[in-house]
C-alpha cells in the first residue's frame, strides 16, 4: 500500500501504539484489548488512550489485578475466533501469569496438531526508568528461549506503530515488548523512524533495520539500546570507527539475513542487550552468526548489557548496570582496539 | 437432551467405562506411552453433565478429561486415536491424552491443575460479545480449587456476570493429598459465596441427582452468571496408571469400589422395576461391542510421520528454531 | 501497647503524614528517581496496626509501604535514606521504596501485588514450628484481593490454622480501576468466609475503631487461625507520584480529601474536650520538627557506590555473570 | 571427610535423592521440605520417601495445589531462618509461581544489599517420559538466565545425593532439577556415579566432571542426557572418534575451567541439551568459551538438542525431537565430518 507522507506529527510512541491498535480495532471487529487500567486510563502510560471511548468497554476491558485469569481467557478468546490484546502492564509481572503463556497460548498450535491457532498479542513494558529489581527487566530472552512465540521490541515511534499492526494481524502469539523509557518519547526526540504516517499500515514481523550504516563493526541491539547506540556509533565515527547499528526490532525470529550480512562486511559483531547477558539473546546471536558464516568470518565478537545483575535501586548503582550511550561507547572503544 | 431416557443413560454410562477401560489396554500394549488418567468411578458426573450441554457451549476440561470429551459429543475415533498417539487422533498425535482440542466443538484441555478456569472465562466472555447465551463448562478436580486460577476466574466472571457453570468433580483425592487436609472449607460449594454466586453440593453417584442440579446451575448461567456444582465422587484407580496407590486405606478403597460403583449403582436402581434386566444387559452389550469395535479400528492406525514433527509450532508456517541444529 | 495514648497517637499519625510529605520533596528534587507511592489518608490504619503489632511478629508489604515500615518499628533513618537511594539506607541502596527488608524485625514488601500473602504464610508458619503466638500480619490493597496469591494463601493459612491477620486498605481503587469494578462481592471482608476465617470490614478513617477490629483479629490469630480485616480508606494522591489521576471525580475527590481526611477529623474529635489544642499543636511540630532534621540529615548522605553495583547478587559471593561482559 | 567406600547398593536415584534430604534434615533441623504429595506419598517418584516419617508432618508437608502460596512461603520461612526445600513436582508447572522464584527469592539478597540470604531449594522433575508438551521440559535454560539462582541437573545416583545435600547447605538459592527419565533408574544401570556411600557428603555445586575422556571431540551435557553421549561415544570410538564426555552437573555458575581446558585439548565442541536449543544453554556455552579461549581456539562447534518444538505427544513424533544415544551418535559423526 502507498503511505502518504504527511508532515511529521510529534506524537509519542505511546500515542503511535494506541494509534496502531484502533486502526486494526476499526479494521476487525474481532480484536480485543484487556487488562489492568487499560480502558478508563488508557494505560498507565497512554498506549491505549482512546479506544475506550472509540470501541466500547466491551472490547477494551478494564480487569482486576488477575493476570492468570485475563490470559488464559485470551486462549478461550482466541479459540473462539477473537484476536485478543492483553496487556501485561510491567513485563516483570510475566511471572504470576506465564503458565498461560508458555503451556496453552505457545503450545495449543503444536498440540492440536496445528489445527487451533493463537493470534494472541502479549502487549508488555520492559525496561528500566528508575523502578528497581521488580520494575526494571526487559526478559525478551526469557520468552524467546519458549518455543512458540514470536518476541518483538521496536525502537521507534514509526515501528512502534507498524509493529503492533503486524502483531496484531499474526495469526502467531507475539510477545510485544514496549520499552518504558521510549514510551513517553516524541517523535522528534528520533533521529530514525520519527515520522508516523496517520494510516494503517504495517511493519513485519521478522526483519530488522540498519540504522546507521557502518564498515568497521556491526552493532546488533534492540528495544531502547538503539539510539544510545547510535549516539554511541556517532560519537566513535569522530575517533575513527564506523559503526553499523542493527536495530533487531524481532527477537524471534531472528533475522539472520541483514545480520549476517552486516558481520559478513565489517568483520566485527557486538551485541547490545539490556536484558541478562547470560543464557539469552547474545550467546545465541553469535553463536548463530558463526552456525551461518563459520569460525573466520569474524576478527571480534563481544557483548555489552546486563552483567545479571537485578537491576537495583539508586541512580549511581543503576548507570553501572543498565548499558547507555557512555558504556556502548566504552565497549565499540574496547572492540576497536581488540580488533 | 434433558430428557435423556434412562436407556440411553445406561447406555452411556457404561460406554464411557468400557471408552476408560480401552484406554487402560493402551497402557498395558504400551500404546500409550506416557502417564494416562481415567475417571472410573465418575462416570455418572459425565452424563449428567451430557444431558445439558449443548453444542454451542463450550468446555474445558483437564488431566482427566477423556469422559467430558464424550459428553460434549467429541466423536469417538479420534478422540480415542488421539489417546492412543495415532496420526489419525483429533490432534494427529501431537497433544495425546491430557491435551485434545477440537476447536468447532468449543473443547479443550490442559494438563495443568487450575488452568483450564481462565480458558473457559474466555469462552464464557465471547459468549457474552456474540450475546449468545451458550454457557462456558469448566470441569474440574476438588485439587484444582485451591488454586489462584480458580479464584481469579470466579471474581472476573462474576463481576462480569458471565455465563460460566464450574463443575468440582470432588473424588475426594488429589493425588495423594486428602480433600480434607488441602481445603479451609468442609465443602467446596460453600466457597461460592466469596464470589456470589450460587453453589451446590450433590451426590455425584447419583445420575439424576447431578443431573438436575447441573440444571439449575445452567439455567442460572444462561441469563444470570456463574454457578457451581460440587460433585461428590471417588477415583477407583490410581491417580495414574502405574501409581502404587499406597496412600489411600485399602479397605476403604475396596469398599467404596464395590458398594459405590455408579454403574453398578444404577444397575440395581433401573432394574428395580424401571428397565428390564434383559435390556440392560442388551444395552452393556452393545456399549461393549461399540468400544471394542472401536479400539480394534484404532490399533490398526499409523503412528505420525517423524519427518512431521517440526511442523505446527507456528501456524504461520515460521520454522520453529532460528539457529542450525546440528 | 494497645492503651497507647491519645496524644502519642495523634503524634505517630502526624508523623507518618510528614513523613511521606518528606518523601514526597524526593521526588520533586529527583533524590528519587523512580516511581513512588505514599500513603497520604490511610495514616490511621497504620497507627491502629501500631497499637497491635509486636517486636516478634511478623510483616509483610507492599508498594504502598512506608506507613507500615513505621508502625513495625523501622528505624526512621534507614528507612528515609532507602527511600532517597543511599548508601545508608536500610538496603544500602540497593532495594529502593518498593523493596524493603529488615530481618530481624521481620519486616519485607514486594511491588508485585499479592506477593506478599505468601510470605506472610512462611512466617507464620515459622511461628508455629517455634511454638510461638507470634503473628504474622500481611497488609495488602483491596486490588490484591483478586490475585490468585491471595486466595492460595487464605486457604493454607486457614487449613494449617496459621496465625496470619490480613488487614486489607481498601482505598476504593487499584490505580484507575474502581473497587467494584474489580469485586464481585460487595465487601471482601464477606470473602473470608470462603476460607472459613472471621473476617471484619471497618472505618479506617477511625483509629479507634480500627484499633479494635485488628484487636479482635490478632487475638484470634494468636491463638485460632487466620483473620481478615477491610479497613476502608481513600487514597489522596496518584496512585505514584506523576499519575495525572484523570479516571476519579475530581469533584468527589476534593471533597474526600478535604472532608475525610484522618488527621483532620482526629484532631477535631481530639479538641471536643480529649486534649488541649495547644498541646495538638505542639505535637504537630515536634512530629513536622523530626521529619524535618531527619530529612535534612538524610540528603546529606552519599549514594552508593557504583564499583558496588554487581555485589550481593549472590550471598555466597558468587561471581553474577560467568560471561566476559564486553 | 572420608568417605567409606562400601559394597555398592542398587538403589534409584529417588532413593539417593531421598537419602541426601534425610541427612541433612538430621544434621540440620531447619531444613524442610514443602509440596504436593511430598509426605504421606513421599513423592511421585519417591524422591522424598520416608522423610515424613522420619520427621514428622511439620518439617515434611504435603500441600494443596497452590504453587504459588507454598513458593513465596519459602521466601517467609527463609527470611525467618529455615532452610526449605519446596518442590514443583514437574518444572513444567514452574509457570504458576515464577514470581515467588524470580522477583523474591533470587533477587531478595540483592535487593536487600546482601542482608537477606535465601538458602531455599527449588525442587524439581524436568525432562520427557512421554507425557506430552506440558509435562516434558527441562527449562533450565529459563532459569539460568534469570539472575540470582544457582542452576544443577545431576545425571547419575552418586551426584544425585551429593548435589542435593550440597544444595541444601547452600546459602544461595538453588534450582535442583531432577530428570523424570532418571529417577527410577538404579545404580546398576550407571557405568559413571554409580556408587552411593550410605555416609553423607556433598558434591560441590559448580563444578563440571569429565565422565569419559577423550581427544578428538568436547561433548558438554548434562542430566539426561549425559548417558545417552557416553553411550555414543563408545560407538563413535569404534568407529576412529575419540568424544571427551563433560558432565556441566551445574548450569549456573558453568565450569568454565573444565569446559575450556577440554575444548583447549580437542579443538570441538559439540552441546548436547534436552532443553529448547534457542537463548539458552548452547549459545552461551560456545560464546562463553570462544570470550575465554578466543575465536581460533576451535576447529568446530555445533550444537544438538531439542529443536525449539514443543515436546510431541506421539512416541514416533517425540523420538524424532528429543535427543537419544542414536541421534547424539548422529551429531557426533556430522561433527567428525566437518572437522
Ligand atoms: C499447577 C499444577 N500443579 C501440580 C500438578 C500435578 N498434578 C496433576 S493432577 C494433580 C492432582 C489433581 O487433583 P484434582 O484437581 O482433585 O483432580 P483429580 O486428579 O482428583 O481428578 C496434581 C497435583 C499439575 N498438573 N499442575
Ligand atoms: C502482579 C501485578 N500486577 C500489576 C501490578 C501493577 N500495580 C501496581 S500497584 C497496582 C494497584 C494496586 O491496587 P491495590 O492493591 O488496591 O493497592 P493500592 O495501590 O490502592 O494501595 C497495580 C495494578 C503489579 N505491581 N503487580
Ligand atoms: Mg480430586
Ligand atoms: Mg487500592
Amino acid at each position: 500500500m502507498t503511505i502518504t507522507e504527511i508532515a511529521p506529527r510529534n506524537i509519542n510512541i505511546s500515542q503511535a501504539v494506541a494509534e496502531g491498535l484502533r486502526l486494526e480495532m476499526e479494521a476487525d471487529e474481532k480484536v480485543l484489548v484487556i487488562g489492568e487500567d487499560v480502558a478508563t486510563q488508557g494505560g498507565v502510560f497512554g498506549s491505549t488512550r482512546g479506544l475506550l471511548k472509540a470501541f466500547g468497554p466491551q472490547r477494551v476491558l478494564d480487569t482486576p489485578i488477575s493476570e492468570m485469569a485475563f490470559t488464559g481467557m485470551a486462549v478461550g478468546l482466541a479459540m473462539d475466533g477473537y484476536r485478543p490484546v492483553i496487556e501485561i502492564m510491567f513485563v516483570d509481572f510475566i511471572g504470576v501469569c506465564l503458565e498461560q503463556v508458555y503451556n496453552a497460548i505457545a503450545k495449543i498450535p503444536y498440540m492440536s496438531g496445528g489445527r487451533v491457532d493463537m493470534p494472541v498479542v502479549i502487549k508488555t513494558a520492559g525496561g528500566n526508568i528508575g523502578s528497581a529489581a521488580q520494575h526494571s527487566q526487559t526478559l525478551w530472552g526469557l520468552f524467546a528461549h519458549l518455543p512458540g512465540l514470536r518476541v518483538v521490541a521496536p525502537s521507534n515511534p514509526y515501528d512502534s506503530k507498524g509493529m503492533m499492526a503486524a502483531a496484531v494481524r499474526s495469526n502467531d502469539p507475539v510477545v510485544f515488548i514496549e520499552h518504558k523509557g521510549l514510551l513517553l518519547k516524541r517523535a522528534s526526540d528520533f533521529t530514525f523512524g520519527a515520522s508516523v504516517p496517520k494510516e494503517a499500515y504495517d511493519v513485519p514481523l521478522g526483519s530488522a533495520a540498519i540504522v546507521r550504516p557502518g564498515s568497521d563493526l556491526t552493532i546488533a541491539t534492540l528495544s531502547g539500546s538503539v539510539r544510545h547506540a547510535v549516539a554511541a556509533a556517532e560519537v566513535a565515527a569522530g575517533q575513527g570507527i564506523d559503526v553499523e547499528v542493527i536495530d533487531l526490532r524481532s527477537i524471534v525470529p531472528l533475522d539472520w539475513n541483514t545480520v549476517c550480512e552486516s558481520v559478513g562486511r565489517t568483520r566485527s559483531l557486538l551485541v547490545v542487550d539490556e536484558d541478562y547477558l547470560g543464557f539469552g539473546l547474545s550467546g545465541e546471536l553469535i553463536t548463530g552468526v558463526i552456525e551461518r558464516l563459520g569460525m573466520g568470518a569474524m576478527d571480534y565478537v563481544g557483548r555489552h548489557g546486563n552483567p545479571g545483575v537485578p537491576v537495583p535501586a539508586a541512580l549511581s548503582l543503576e548507570q553501572a548496570i543498565v548499558p547507555d550511550a557512555e558504556s556502548i561507547l566504552a565497549a565499540i572503544m574496547r572492540a576497536g582496539a581488540a580488533r | 437432551m434433558v430428557n435423556a431416557s434412562w436407556s440411553d443413560r445406561y447406555r452411556l454410562m457404561v460406554l464411557m467405562r468400557r471408552f476408560e477401560e480401552a484406554c487402560l489396554t493402551g497402557v498395558a500394549s504400551k500404546a500409550v506411552h506416557g502417564e494416562l488418567h481415567t475417571a472410573i468411578g465418575q462416570e455418572a458426573i459425565a452424563v449428567a453433565l451430557s444431558e445439558h450441554i449443548r453444542a454451542d457451549d463450550s468446555l474445558t476440561s483437564t488431566h482427566r478429561s477423556h469422559l467430558h470429551a464424550i459428553a460434549k459429543g467429541i466423536p469417538l475415533r479420534p478422540l480415542l486415536a488421539e489417546i492412543f498417539e495415532k496420526k489419525t487422533g483429533m490432534c494427529g498425535g501431537f497433544g495425546g491424552h491430557m491435551h485434545l482440542f477440537d476447536r468447532e466443538r468449543r473443547f479443550s484441555t490442559t494438563g495443568i491443575v487450575g488452568a483450564s478456569l481462565p480458558v473457559a472465562l474466555g469462552h464464557a466472555y465471547a459468549s457474552k460479545l456474540r450475546g449468545s447465551d451458550a454457557v462456558a463448562f469448566a470441569v474440574v478436580g476438588d485439587g484444582s480449587v485451591n488454586s489462584g486460577g480458580f479464584h481469579e476466574t470466579m471474581n472476573m466472571a462474576s463481576v462480569l456476570g458471565l455465563g460460566l457453570v464450574v463443575i468440582i468433580e470432588n473424588n475426594e483425592w488429589a493425588i495423594s493429598v486428602p480433600f480434607s487436609a488441602a481445603s479451609a472449607t468442609a465443602t467446596l460449594a460453600e466457597r461460592a459465596v466469596a464470589y456470589a454466586v450460587p453453589g451446590e453440593r450433590v451426590d455425584g453417584l447419583d445420575v439424576q441427582a447431578t443431573s438436575d442440579a447441573i440444571g439449575r446451575a445452567v439455567a442460572h448461567a444462561r441469563t444470570d452468571g456463574p454457578a457451581i456444582v460440587e460433585a461428590m465422587c471417588y477415583r477407583f484407580r490410581g491417580h495414574y496408571e502405574g501409581d502404587l496407590d499406597l496412600y489411600r486405606d485399602q479397605g476403604e478403597k475396596s469398599l467404596r469400589t464395590e458398594t459405590k460403583d455408579p454403574l453398578v449403582l444404577a444397575r440395581a436402581f433401573l432394574s428395580d422395576g424401571i428397565l428390564d434386566p434383559v435390556l440392560l444387559d442388551e444395552l452393556e452389550q452393545s456399549a461393549s461391542a461399540e468400544i471394542d469395535e472401536l479400539l480394534a479400528s484404532v490399533l490398526l492406525d499409523e503412528q505420525p510421520d517423524p519427518a512431521s514433527a517440526r511442523d505446527h509450532v507456528f501456524t504461520s508456517g515460521l520454522a520453529p528454531f532460528e539457529g542450525i541444529p546440528s
